[in-house]
């Protein structure tokens, strides 16, 4: 297992000569891979094509906030090698523009639509109707870590009284039980 | 003699007997309170001992059962589907999320407080609430419907405009075709 | 009677020398005059008919020389009504073909005489074949007719009616030797060239000369009635003539030659088989010609495929012998004559109007020339037998003849060879009213005499369909002549009408 | 003179002058036409006498003309429906090119199948039959779709089933030198034995293809289909009779005389039943309303020809009643299809839906005239079919009930087929400003449906004429013994009182309808878009009316019986035959050498056979 | 005076059909429900059921023929159930029974099913539409082996009316015996006649939301199920006069109707749902055969 994915890496390497950063030290079957956004559609048709990777998992995005990008990552498996790729790239997060890739799987018409709706990511060309999941919406996209959700709901429901502190339900049972709160957990609850 | 007020005192306690002991129950399925419905209904907790028993369609149905959250694209289909119920009819909330919101109370696309919107008869708290609570809260609607006060669907005819309006602000400007409501 | 036989052979055949002369003083005398001879010859025709019918056959003598030893015409009912025929469609063409349109150098006057000339030599020649009652007399008009029917064929100087000229001319002559040597047998044997006299010694003949000379006869004039397989000149002819000469092969070129052949078979010889050959060779002529009608794509191909057709059941009618055969035959000969010239005229009017020859061109023909159109669906409907128009009796005739002699398969041959007949004809007639055309062609109108003369066949065609009382007494009558062998001979050698 | 004269006088010049009527205006040629129907009609129905007879002498041939009441039971369908389908198809046929060339036809074919009825003799008989043949085939094509292919189709089975009839004609004519059908029935046992049943056989074979019984009926569907639909209510309802009319006189006069007699009457039988099933299935799997009604009268005829076939007293009296009503409820139902094809512009059952509140009296009547179709009590169309199974059953043909039944049940699928997609369902945009047709076109629709409810309740009316028709057939009078006014029996004395039934059912149905409307502010009306699917609305261009692949299931269960189609067959014979006859075409090959040797060739070989050909 | 009585006497017989058929409806969920282990409701739950939706305040319709068509579906049930004889040899319901036959009431049933067709047509439910396909088809499957045994009988008895039949069974014994094969056929077409499981995929709520009624609620809905009590019950009356010699008084005729209601209840309670092509199948399979074996039978006795 592990031989054959360093050949997979090997091989991509050689016809991609732009593949930033690889990693196969994950213990299953799993490879993951970083390239320029533009180079996207040129390594998944290889791997469609020439190397059988005809399955598309899945496409998702990663909101790295801080680093003013996201990640972009499309899965996808070989039945006959039984090895999940994740071919990963970066976008800017201010102009997050890149390639459709649903002339190669028509399933991936339905990711971009959602990565479009929920992070505002435009695919070019991209052929679907604008609303996917949410209806009517007309604020930042909801998944962008920058989002106020909870402001956005004061704002647009009705909130029944008793719930005023909107106190994290975390931080009753910390002081209750006098458990630590996660740093992470304290960052956003107020 | 049906318009004669003592006759129509006998035939409304007839009726609400009828309707009291013959509950067709559409389960809407909205959240995950949904599961606790198949043993409330099936051989353990068997709520057809007391005529309850699911309907398919609410053309049907007697009881708008919600279990659980409401997204707004979810609260949508419930109010037409409250709407095309035929008179009486009545609405149970369902687990602390149709009360108060519950653990989705600042999540952007799910409403948090039903009697908004729809004009609830009984709540039954508990996340989820046990097929027990279920049949407590059913019981309870009987006895409100045997006391004439399970009168829901009136109090959402007469505050229509009302409902309307928060309906409205949740479900946004554009969201087209809920039908007139005029009965 | 207010003339002679004779006179419908000499007249004509003066006239005809007489048109270029006439044409010198007046060039419109070239149309004019065959039209008005004919006319007049059909007058003294129907004249001698009636005549005839009411007090038999008439015979004259040319110059004296008595039968067996000179020549002599014989109006019967049966040849006088065929004569009648052939001058009546002879004057129909005639109106038609004035100033036709695709003539188109109708106006030249080299052509026009031609033509003029050689329609007159045409109708002298078939009225010369069908009254002669001498065998070598008859060899000769066979021999003007072919010739003019060449020439006419050609009358487009273009390659394909030349082609079919010659093919004409190549056949034809094949068919003038066998004729030739067949006249040149019965002579060297029995010495007399009359048929009367040669049905009378007929049986001096020793078998084998008989059966040489029957089957040279029979090969020669199968030939001019289109007898399968001797028919391979006709389909180019009928094709490649004008439309008013193709009218003409139908209505008067192969009425002689089938005149001929039963002629010969019922007069001249009497000999075992040759009625069964007729069922034989017309039952086989018809499926061919039919099968290959079928699948034509050319209009007028297909109409003359089809004339071979008919042909064949003539043939058939004639070879069930007996007065009933005899007169379905008649019947049908009268039938196709006026149809089939009927369907020519107005299909070359139509292929005309879509300038193409082919049937898949004439979509939607029927909403520009509704008239000629309409004239062309009666001719289909009346051909494929539908009652109430005219073709349907004479098929009921044959069908009746047969099961009077109780040959049911050729009904059922004839009926499922209808059925083919049907659905090409419905199929060109479904096209010009039916189907839907993209592009307007314009209106285009046949000239009023064309007209005319359309017209008028499509009436009889209504009338004899509607009341078939008014041909039928005639052609029972000449049926009744033809058989009448004994009557024949009788008459032409004791000379008992002689007009002289 | 008498009215046999004057009728054909009237519908043949009525048919011509309406031709040159079209010339002058519009106005005059509708005119011409209907008053020809109407007054035709109405002298005849006046007029007619059973015995009235006109003799013709054409051809050396003599043609006779009559009435009986056998032909006058038929023509009460034909002129009928002529005067109903006449009114129908002057707004129907309204604005259309060649009106003047359709109802000259129109009248035309009225005109054959008025002669029909009436010819005494076998050549009289071929004349009309072949004139109606030819002027429904030009109505058939009038519209030009396909005109090549349906148009041919038709036009060569009618004629082939012309030409067996003829063939048929000679060859009685063979026998017995003449032509009356008089001579036939009492000469035919006269006949040879192989005469016999072969002149059955083709006057079937004949039949038979206007009748479309079940291998010749290829023809049916696309012609019904494609003639406009105001003359398809008169072809199928009674030019289609025509043909049962010949089988009828050839059950009775022929086959019951012939040694073969049984195996005949279970074959015609048999095959009558296997076209019922099989087009009752084709039926259902049509998705043009046309086509599924023409598939259905395939059907209905195969019920018919059964009953024919079958040849008893009941079951002659169900087949003529089933003719009857069929002409009714079938003409009635193309009607409502021209109707809703008018109003609505296309009569594909996947587009058309929910036009029952724009035309609500041609929803009545075709609700009327589906119930008829299926055979459901109140209506008359029970009344043919309850003495088609008791004739089947007392006759012992106990399999034949069950195919029968198979189609009947089976029926239902394609009635509710056709009313729901047409009238139900959810209301389209589209055909939003759809309007019930014009009161020419509902009236007598409306009329039929109101005569199947009456005579549903009241057979006795048409048993009458039937019993009539029955006893000039050499049938004991049946009145009393196998139906009174209002009461059906059958061979073992079980019987049906059809007035108690309509009683019943209209006893039950307004107090039901009072229970319901009482109360009435209670309930309300909403629209076909208001249903209850998850709580989803369809939106305004959304329609969830359920249209495609309709009997899914049901063609899952039946598919081995789908498997074989007889046009198929049709075609590659038709194939083959054509590649033959292309083939002969080639003989000629337009070579002059070619035509020269075949001329030498022939002369050579018949030199070399004459001695065995000819004896001198 | 007499219609008056016969009118009376229809009347009741319609009342008791109602007042039986729901009866055993009810006790159809109770058996049901102790099949399932649980208490179930009680026996009169129906009643209540069907007082509640006539006493709803509101009931929506979509047209005239959603409005029409409980009309329809009581013309099949009481017309066929006043057709039939309900006792034997009693006056006391004779009704119409001797004024149709057993064709005559083999076609009658159906109306009632067109009637609801076109309700549901109306409706513009598509689950509506599928329901009326599936349950018409299923109609064609059954109905074959239903009329070979109907026919059968007719002919092994030359008779088609059911008084005949019930009078010949006093002489001859129940037709069960006599004719076992088409006993047989015909109680397995019952099975499909009353759409139980494993025959109910017209109605199949989880798939098609309850089918062709899924729009009918209210009053609509509650005539409905009276309706289909009465049809119930007019069905069983029908298999016991033609089969089991009728029933002489009421309580013989409850007993005989109950056990043969318990056929389709039992087998349907132990029965998975079959797809309507496979109903179809099955009908045509066994059932046929059986027919037609009856058929021979009563063909060669």
């Amino acid at each position: 297992m592990e031989e054959k994915k360093a050949q997979i890496l090997e091989k991509l390497q050689k016809v991609f000569p732009e593949i930033s950063e690889t990693k196969n030290d994950f213990p299953y079957n799993r490879v993951d891979l970083r390239i320029e956004k533009n180079k996207i559609p040129a390594i998944l048709f290889y791997l469609k094509d020439e190397m059988g990777y005809k399955h598309l998992v899945h496409i998702t995005c990663v909101d790295w906030l801080e680093e003013g990008k996201f990640e972009v990552i499309f899965i996808v498996w070989s039945p006959v090698d039984k090895i999940k790729v994740f071919v990963k790239t970066f976008l800017d997060r201010n102009n997050p523009v890149m390639d459709n890739v649903d002339m190669i799987w028509r399933q991936a018409n339905t990711y971009e639509r959602e990565l479009r709706e929920m992070f505002g990511i435009q695919f070019e060309g991209l052929v679907a109707p604008k609303e996917f999941i949410l209806e009517d919406w007309d604020d930042m996209p909801p998944m962008r870590r920058d989002f106020d959700t909870e402001a956005y709901a004061r704002k647009r429901f009705f909130a029944r009284p008793g719930r005023e502190d909107a106190r994290d339900v975390r931080q009753t049972i910390a002081e209750r039980t006098g458990e630590e709160i996660p740093d992470f957990a304290k960052k956003y609850s107020r | 003699m049906i318009n004669d007020k003592n006759s129509q005192k006998i035939v409304d306690i007839i009726q609400n007997f009828a309707r009291k002991h013959s509950l067709f129950v559409l389960a809407y399925g909205t959240g995950c309170g949904a599961i606790e419905i198949p043993p409330t209904m099936t051989s353990r907790y068997d709520a057809e001992r007391f005529g309850i028993r699911g309907a398919a369609t609410p053309r049907q149905a007697d009881v708008l059962l919600i279990t659980g959250y409401l997204t707004t694209k979810t609260v949508k289909r419930v109010i037409r589907v409250y709407e095309q119920m035929q008179d009486p009819k009545y609405v149970i909330g369902f687990g602390s999320c149709t009360i108060n919101g519950g653990m989705y109370w600042d999540s952007y696309n799910t409403i948090k407080v039903l009697d908004r919107y729809l004009p609830v008869d009984i709540y039954i708290n508990g996340c989820m609430p046990r097929p027990e609570a279920v049949i407590e809260g059913f019981i309870k609607l009987q006895k409100k419907i045997m006391e004439g006060r399970a009168e829901g669907a009136k109090h959402y005819k007469e505050n229509l405009e009302w409902y309307r309006a928060n309906q409205k602000k949740v479900l946004g400007p554009t969201t087209p075709h809920i039908q007139e409501y005029n009965w | 009677m207010v003339g002679s036989p004779v006179q419908l052979i000499a007249i004509p055949l003066f006239a005809a020398f007489l048109i270029p002369l006439l044409g010198k003083a007046w060039k419109e005398l070239v149309r004019i005059t065959p039209g008005v001879v004919i006319l007049y010859l059909l007058y003294l025709s129907v004249d001698l008919l009636n005549y005839t019918i009411e007090h038999g056959r008439v015979v004259e003598v040319i110059a004296g020389w008595t039968p067996p030893w000179g020549i002599d015409l014989v109006f019967s009912p049966f040849s006088g009504f065929l004569a009648t025929l052939m001058l009546f469609m002879g004057l129909l063409v005639w109106i038609y073909s004035y100033r036709y349109q695709t003539f188109e150098d109708y106006d030249d006057y080299e052509p026009t005489l031609k033509y003029y000339l050689l329609l007159m030599m045409m109708i002298t020649a078939s009225v010369g074949v069908v009254l002669t009652g001498d065998i070598f007399n008859l060899f000769v008009f066979i021999e003007i007719l072919g010739i003019t029917a060449y020439g006419l064929t050609a009358y487009y100087r273009h390659r394909d009616g030349a082609e079919a000229s010659f093919k004409y001319l190549f056949i034809g002559s094949l068919s003038s030797t066998f004729l030739l040597l067949a006249i040149m047998i019965i002579y060297s044997q029995l010495g007399t060239l009359n048929m009367a006299d040669i049905a009378v010694k007929a049986h001096e003949l020793k078998p084998v000369y008989k059966i040489t000379a029957l089957v040279l006869f029979l090969v020669a004039f199968g030939i001019e009635a289109e007898m399968f397989p001797l028919n391979g000149w006709a389909p180019d002819a009928y094709s490649q003539a004008p439309a008013p000469v193709g009218a003409a092969f139908a209505g008067i070129v192969v009425k002689a030659g089938l005149y001929t052949v039963i002629r010969l078979i019922y007069t001249l010889f009497e000999v075992g088989g040759t009625y069964e050959y007729l069922i034989v060779m017309g039952l086989i002529t018809m499926f061919f010609a039919e099968f290959a009608a079928f699948s034509q794509t050319k209009l007028k191909r297909m109409l003359a495929y089809s004339s071979i057709g008919q042909m064949g059941l003539v043939l058939v009618a004639f070879g069930i012998g007996k007065e009933e055969g005899v007169y379905a035959a008649l019947f049908l000969m009268f039938n196709h004559a006026i149809i089939k010239s009927l369907l020519f005229m107005s299909g070359s009017y139509l292929v005309y109007k879509s300038k193409n020859k082919y049937i898949s061109e004439l979509n939607g023909v029927g909403k520009m020339m509704p008239v000629t159109s309409f004239l062309f669906a009666l001719g289909a409907f009346a051909i494929v037998g539908f009652p109430p128009f005219a073709g349907f009796w004479s098929k009921l005739a044959v069908l009746t003849a047969a099961a009077d002699s109780g040959m049911l398969l050729i009904i059922a041959l004839i009926l499922s060879i209808s059925l083919i007949e049907v659905i090409y004809y419905l199929r060109v007639v479904n096209r010009i009213y039916f189907v839907k055309r993209d592009t307007d062609l314009g209106i285009t109108k046949p000239t009023p005499q064309a007209m005319f003369s359309m017209l008028v066949l499509g009436a009889i065609i209504l009338i004899v369909g509607f009341y078939p009382d008014v041909i039928t007494g005639v052609l029972h009558k000449a049926s009744a002549t033809l058989l009448d062998k004994g009557s024949y001979i009788n008459d032409v050698l004791s000379l008992s009408q002689t007009i002289n | 003179m008498n009215i046999i004269h004057i009728t054909l006088g009237i519908l043949l010049g009525g048919a011509i002058l309406t031709y040159f009527a079209n010339k002058i205006s519009g106005v005059v040629r509708d005119l011409m036409f209907i008053s020809t129907i109407v007054v035709a009609a109405a002298l005849f129905f006046i007029k007619m006498t059973p015995d009235t007879v006109a003799v013709f002498n054409l051809g050396g041939i003599t043609l006779s003309l009559g009435m009986n009441h056998l032909g006058l039971l038929f023509s009460i369908i034909i002129l009928g429906l002529a005067v109903l389908a006449g009114f129908y198809s002057l707004p129907y046929m309204k604005g259309k090119d060649n009106l003047g060339f359709f109802y000259m036809n129109y009248l035309l074919s009225i005109f054959g199948m008025m002669g029909i009825v009436m010819s005494k003799d076998l050549v009289s008989f071929f004349i009309f039959w072949e004139i109606m043949t030819w002027s429904s085939y030009l109505i058939v094509v009038y519209n030009g779709n396909k005109a090549n292919k349906i148009g041919i189709k038709y036009i060569l089975f009618s004629a082939l089933g012309a030409y067996s009839m003829l063939m048929a004609i000679v060859m009685v004519y063979s026998q017995l030198h003449s032509f009356s059908i008089a001579d036939l029935s009492a000469g035919f046992t006269t006949m040879p034995a192989s005469y016999q049943i072969t002149i059955a056989l083709l006057l079937i074979t004949g039949f038979a293809v206007k009748a479309a019984m079940m291998p010749l009926h290829v023809w049916a569907p696309d012609a019904y289909s494609n003639a406009p639909m105001s003359y398809t209510a008169m072809f199928s309802g009674a030019l289609s009779k025509m043909g049962v009319y010949g089988l009828v006189i050839v059950f009775v006069t022929m086959v019951s005389h012939l040694p073969q007699n049984f195996w005949v009457r279970e074959t015609i039988a048999w095959l009558g039943a296997i076209t019922a099933g099989m087009a009752t299935i084709y039926a259902i799997f049509q998705d043009d309303a046309k086509k599924l009604l023409a598939y259905s009268s395939v059907a209905q005829l195969g019920y018919i020809i059964t009953g024919v076939a079958i040849g008893t007293e009941i079951s002659m009296i169900a087949a003529l009643m089933l003719s009857i009503v069929h002409g009714m409820f079938k003409a009635n139902f193309f009607m409502v299809v021209g109707a809703v094809e008018r109003q609505a512009g296309t009569t594909d059952l996947t587009v058309l839906t929910g036009l029952i509140r724009k035309m609500p009296w041609t929803f009545f009547s075709a609700l009327m005239s589906a119930i008829a179709l299926a055979g459901i009590p109140p209506l008359v169309g029970y009344v043919g079919k309850w003495m088609l199974y008791e004739s089947l059953i007392s006759n012992g043909n106990y399999i034949l009930v069950i195919v029968i039944f198979f189609a009947s049940t089976a029926g239902f699928l394609y009635v509710f087929k056709i009313l729901y997609s047409i009238f139900l369902g959810q209301e389209e945009p589209e055909f939003e400003n759809v309007k019930e047709a014009p009161a020419l076109m509902v009236i007598p629709m409306v009329i039929i449906a109101l005569l199947l409810g009456f005579f549903g309740a009241f057979p006795g009316y048409l048993l009458k004429y039937i019993d009539n028709a029955l006893v000039v057939m050499g049938y004991p009078v049946s009145q009393g013994k196998w139906w009174e006014m209002t009461t059906l029996f059958n061979a073992w004395g079980n019987k049906v009182s059809t007035d108690l039934i309509m009683y019943t059912t209209i006893t039950v149905f307004v107090t039901i309808a009072i229970v319901l409307f009482y109360r009435w502010k209670n309930g309300r009306y909403v629209s076909t878009k208001d249903i209850s699917l998850s709580g989803e609305m369809p939106k305004e261009d959304e329609n969830y009316s359920f249209k495609l692949d309709f009997y899914k299931p049901f063609e899952r269960a039946i598919s081995p019986l789908l498997r074989y189609k007889i046009s198929k067959y049709y075609n590659e014979f038709a194939d083959g035959m054509e590649a033959f006859f292309d083939w002969t075409r080639r003989i000629y090959n337009g070579n002059a050498q070619t035509y020269a040797i075949y001329v030498i060739t022939f002369l050579v070989i018949l030199l070399l056979i004459a001695n065995n050909i000819f004896t001198v | 005076m007499d219609f008056l009585i016969k009118t009376l006497g229809a009347i009741a017989t319609i009342i008791v059909a109602f007042i039986v058929g729901m009866l055993y409806m009810g006790i159809n969920r109770k058996i049901t429900a102790r099949v399932q282990n649980r208490v179930g409701p009680p026996v009169w739950q129906n009643y209540i059921d069907a007082l509640k939706l006539v006493s709803k305040k509101t009931s929506v319709h979509h047209g005239v023929m959603q409005h029409l068509a409980p009309a329809f579906l009581m013309i099949s049930s009481m017309g066929t159930l006043l057709f039939i004889p309900i006792l034997r040899g009693q006056s006391w319901f004779p009704n119409l029974s001797y004024h149709g036959d057993l064709i005559f009431i083999l076609y009658f049933m159906v109306l009632g099913s067109l009637g609801m067709a076109l309700g549901a047509g109306q409706t513009g439910n598509p689950n509506a539409a599928i329901g009326i396909t599936r349950g018409l088809s299923q109609m064609v499957g059954f109905e074959i082996p239903w009329v070979m045994a109907l026919v059968a009988m007719m002919i092994q008895y030359h008779t088609t009316s059911i008084s005949d039949l019930m009078a010949i069974q006093q002489q001859h014994g129940w037709l069960m015996f006599q004719n076992p094969l088409a006993f047989l056929a015909a109680i397995l077409a019952m099975l499909g006649m009353f759409r139980y499981s494993p025959f109910d995929i017209v109605g199949a709520p989880a798939e098609l939301a309850s089918g062709p009624i899924s729009e009918f609620g209210g009053k609509y809905l509650g005539l409905m199920m009276s309706s289909g009590s009465i049809f119930a019950f007019t069905k069983l009356t029908l298999y016991v006069d033609l089969f089991m010699g009728g029933a002489s008084n009421i309580v013989v005729l409850l007993i005989e109707t109950f056990t043969l209601y318990l056929i389709p209840m039992l087998y349907g309670l132990v029965s998975p749902r079959y797809r309507t092509e496979q109903a179809i199948r099955y009908f045509w399979g066994w059932p046929t055969v059986l027919g037609l074996a009856a058929l021979v039978y009563s063909v060669v006795i």
